[in-house]
């Protein structure tokens, strides 16, 4: 069983009180909290090591090389995939940009990339942006009314009817917290040697994804969501496909030759590194990966599950209140709305209490047109939140509520 | 500053709980004019919120006043965007110019409203205002 | 005058022992070290406002935002200008090509793009697949083989010849530190409306420029060279021509609004910054402005003037050294050969003595073509170094080079 | 291990402070059998090296040894090429992949040379010759 206390101790920002209230943070969706290991190994290395990578002949350099590679390997084996297969970026965002710029190559008018109503801006504008440049045609996996997630039989038929070149989906739906079936989905779409790419984002943290078992081609995960350090993300992609990719940014450290006729650039991943990395930020997302490694998956599994019944159950049971998307295959994240408030108001009221949710469209406003919503109120759980913060937030909703009656 | 922002501001500022406070705030929400929906257009919403801010700012030629209307989707922003109509109705822009809402919200223990990344639009109003006073008043 | 032990005393990886001798730092080129209130601040915002930025309505969420657009107005008051010319990238990498993707729009085939002899990769490559794209040419200001630095003379035939649409070059060289008579070019350009970009990677902490002053459209530098974190950069632009901008990636924060069928983007530099910025990266950034803020700045430039005035009169009297560049107008850095010897044979043995300079190409491989070499040796200095530093490199140099004799 | 390397070793091992060490590595990369300017060519090249390092490894099938022919533009990697050709000459694949290079460089005080951020290639070549033995000894 996860020991929380001990679990808790480990994260600084838990101890804070916020308007006179002990924090309860409920928007690790957004972006997680940082245990003092990933705090203490930026500051370790900006006093000890702080150089700048590759080609560093004196000793600070190789230090930071060193760890910055070793980062790149924990990642690696976090996920199941090989160091060479890992590229690193500022974030999913990015991740999935490079994707999309890179795969236009292989795009003819026409094409179809399918992705899910789910989804979060950041995997449909990069990809309208594609269709724009290239002819290809966005089509959507819609959500099934009734459940509010996509039906399995109904994605088959949209591959067997569209034979997409690319599928993009997300593994978890930040909004919503459904757990997508994309195994089936990903084995489903080697019919038609469609590339399939999964934004990881929410899931890496939560499902901690294996990509020799998923076999997509490419997966996205942000550092910042996942007890990592803003301003970092990463890549994964199968070596062949990866390394078949143009280069997207150009600029030192991704160079094999420059004159000023012409470049020649290295292999995958260091292709796709143009420039000084974030190194500081790679070092501690390894921290990061070391401490994840430390805390049992299944203990991990089985609290985040039993947060979220609770919390599930609990809201149930509140006259007035509608939850949204699929309250089984969930990551912990429950979308709601009162009444007809405007979540705006029930999360000031909130916050007022130290509690922090997010509202909003969440970056998914196709989904919210789906829905037939302008909002919602998020609460987004990690596996370092306890029942007892769920029953201190359920009290105070209850008091905000009343309010707004 | 006019009696009645007084009045509002004491009952405000006098209220025995931060719950009491906002169902004051929301209380003078529900005084706020409804804005008629065929003025609740996009040209006129507030940038940069949350939640939706209509804004509209006409000036008084005759008697040199700033009219404001203004509503908003959400309880909150609604009573504060009353409270504001009583700080700066029937003021003339020199007077106008004079206020320091900086100031009055603090002292109501509101301030953290007029932080600009709380996605209310409270902050832009209040710019918008004294813009406004301010091209009047050359 | 610069307190040079105060001021010391404020980057802790200054006490660092390499090898049993104390760490002497001379590649602050390839990045700077940090002083201890920049790393504190990583460490507070992480323990105490951790949170994603814009959107939140919680204490946490507004505590990072607020800090995260302080640290813009700091950045834009420290350059002269507006907050909302700035936006945050991973890197002068970053910015340089979010440029030249975004000026391809405005080129025709023929049109000339005009950079210099000098220009570290970053400011090359992005151009040549600039070039490729859009039949644009690339030219080059060359440089004058005496000198080693470009003629004033020949840039302005050069622009009156081509009447370049982009001319983009470096404020100082990171090979050779020779500072270019930037302000003279940008002026001259007017006549032909081209747009000029200013590669500050390298002058941004030595020079600190005044965008008022330079009157330059673009101006680029990363926050790792200039006293801040890696993994952030920043562009500077005039606003009309910034905002005129297409975007570059796209996915959350820079929405105004998504459907499935079409998307419209924010204004500048909110469209500019897709996703998750590197809020950390930003914050401790902030803490690096005021840092330099609190330096008053002729101190430093006379500190650093003398100390490379220095470091020359001791290296030109070792016989058998060559030195390269402009060795008058220069941030402090100095590119050399030793008679045939490799770099990197004498890097290593400078290395066992706690001393760390770079080696190589130093991503100016077109340069070193002109030079006619292969790679140098390069000290780059920074105020925090000393002259007592100076001398016993010289010392620890003198025996490193009688051990390849 | 053969005796001409053993003896390498002392010399390395045995001397006196950095300096001799370095000058005797670098003594070293002079005995180091200078490869014809014809083989210094590209796809010889050891990739991620700040300098120029070339590397044949070739099967000699009679005497069933492997034969190592590289060079470098720098002193210090020719150096540490030349203990890396003593370490390995004349063995038979098999006991190539008996040895421990990271101990041998270890106990030399060198271990940092493979360290393969350093750029000398060094790290990349001892696994190029234990993948060519692996590949013999099957
Ligand atoms: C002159 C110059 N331009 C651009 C860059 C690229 O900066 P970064 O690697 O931080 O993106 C550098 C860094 O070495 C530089 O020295
Ligand atoms: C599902 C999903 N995809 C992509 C992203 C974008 O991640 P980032 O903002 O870290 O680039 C997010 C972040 O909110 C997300 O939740």
């Amino acid at each position: 069983m996860l020991d929380i206390d001990k679990v808790r101790k480990k994260f600084p920002i838990l101890k804070q009180v916020v308007n006179k209230q002990p924090l309860i943070y409920f928007d690790s969706g957004a972006t997680s909290q940082k245990p003092q290991c990933v705090i203490d190994s930026i500051n370790y290395f900006y006093s000890n090591s702080n150089s700048n990578v590759h080609r560093g002949i004196h000793t600070l350099g190789d230090r930071a090389t060193v760890s910055y590679e070793e980062a790149r390997n924990k990642v690696a084996k976090f996920i199941n995939a090989q160091a060479k297969e890992i590229v690193w970026t500022k974030g999913a965002t990015e991740s999935l940009n490079l994707l999309a710029n890179g795969l236009s190559n292989f795009l003819h008018p026409g094409d179809v990339i399918l992705i899910s109503a789910l989804e979060h801006h950041a995997n449909i504008v990069p990809w309208q942006q594609v269709c724009a440049n290239t002819g290809a045609i966005l089509k959507i996996i819609p959500l099934d009314e009734t459940t509010e997630k996509i039906k399995l039989e109904t994605t088959y038929q949209l591959i067997d009817l569209y034979k997409p070149k690319i599928l993009s989906i997300s593994h978890a739906s930040n909004t919503l917290g459904n757990i997508q079936p994309i195994t089936d989905i990903i084995q489903y779409s080697k019919k038609y040697q469609t590339i399939t790419i999964i934004d990881g984002a929410q899931a890496f943290m939560h499902l901690r994804p294996d990509m020799l078992k998923l076999n997509c081609d490419f997966y996205v995960f942000s550092a910042h969501k996942s007890l990592g350090p803003t301003g970092l993300g990463g890549l994964y992609g199968k070596y062949e496909l990866l390394n078949s990719l143009p280069v997207y940014q150009t600029g030192g450290e991704m160079i094999k030759s420059v004159s000023f006729d012409t470049s020649t650039f290295t292999d995958a991943p260091g292709k796709f590194e143009a420039g000084t990395p974030n190194i500081s930020g790679v070092i501690s997302f390894g921290c990061a990966i070391d401490f994840m490694n430390k805390i049992d998956f299944l203990d991990q599994k089985t609290h985040e599950k039993s947060l979220f019944i609770y919390l599930k159950s609990q809201l149930e049971k509140i006259s007035g209140i509608i939850l949204y998307g699929d309250l089984e295959l969930n990551i912990g994240t429950i979308s709601f709305n009162y009444k007809n408030e405007h979540p705006f108001d029930i999360a000031t009221l909130l916050d007022q209490c130290g509690i922090a949710v997010r509202v909003g469209n969440h970056c998914t406003q196709p989904l919210m047109r789906c829905l037939n919503i302008e909002g919602t109120v998020r609460i987004s759980l990690a596996f370092y939140n306890t029942k007892n913060e769920i029953q201190q937030f359920i009290i105070h909703l209850k008091q905000c509520l009343s309010l707004l009656d | 500053m006019n009696d009645s922002y007084i009045n509002v501001k004491n009952q405000i500022t006098q209220a025995g709980s931060w719950q009491e406070k906002y169902r004051e705030i929301m209380t003078l929400g529900k005084e706020l004019p409804v804005l008629p929906q065929e003025l609740k257009v996009d040209s006129a919403i507030v940038d940069g919120c949350e939640s939706n801010v209509w804004l509209y700012i006409n000036f008084n030629n005759e008697e040199r006043k700033l009219l404001i209307a203004a509503d908003s989707d959400t309880r909150i922003v609604k009573g504060l965007l009353s409270i504001i109509l009583y700080l700066y109705s029937d003021l003339t822009p020199n007077q106008i110019l004079l206020i320091d809402a900086n100031k009055e919200f603090e002292e109501m223990a509101l301030l953290k409203h007029l932080s600009p990344s709380r996605g209310n639009g409270i902050k832009a109003i209040l710019n918008e205002i004294n813009r406004k006073a301010y091209l009047m008043n050359k």
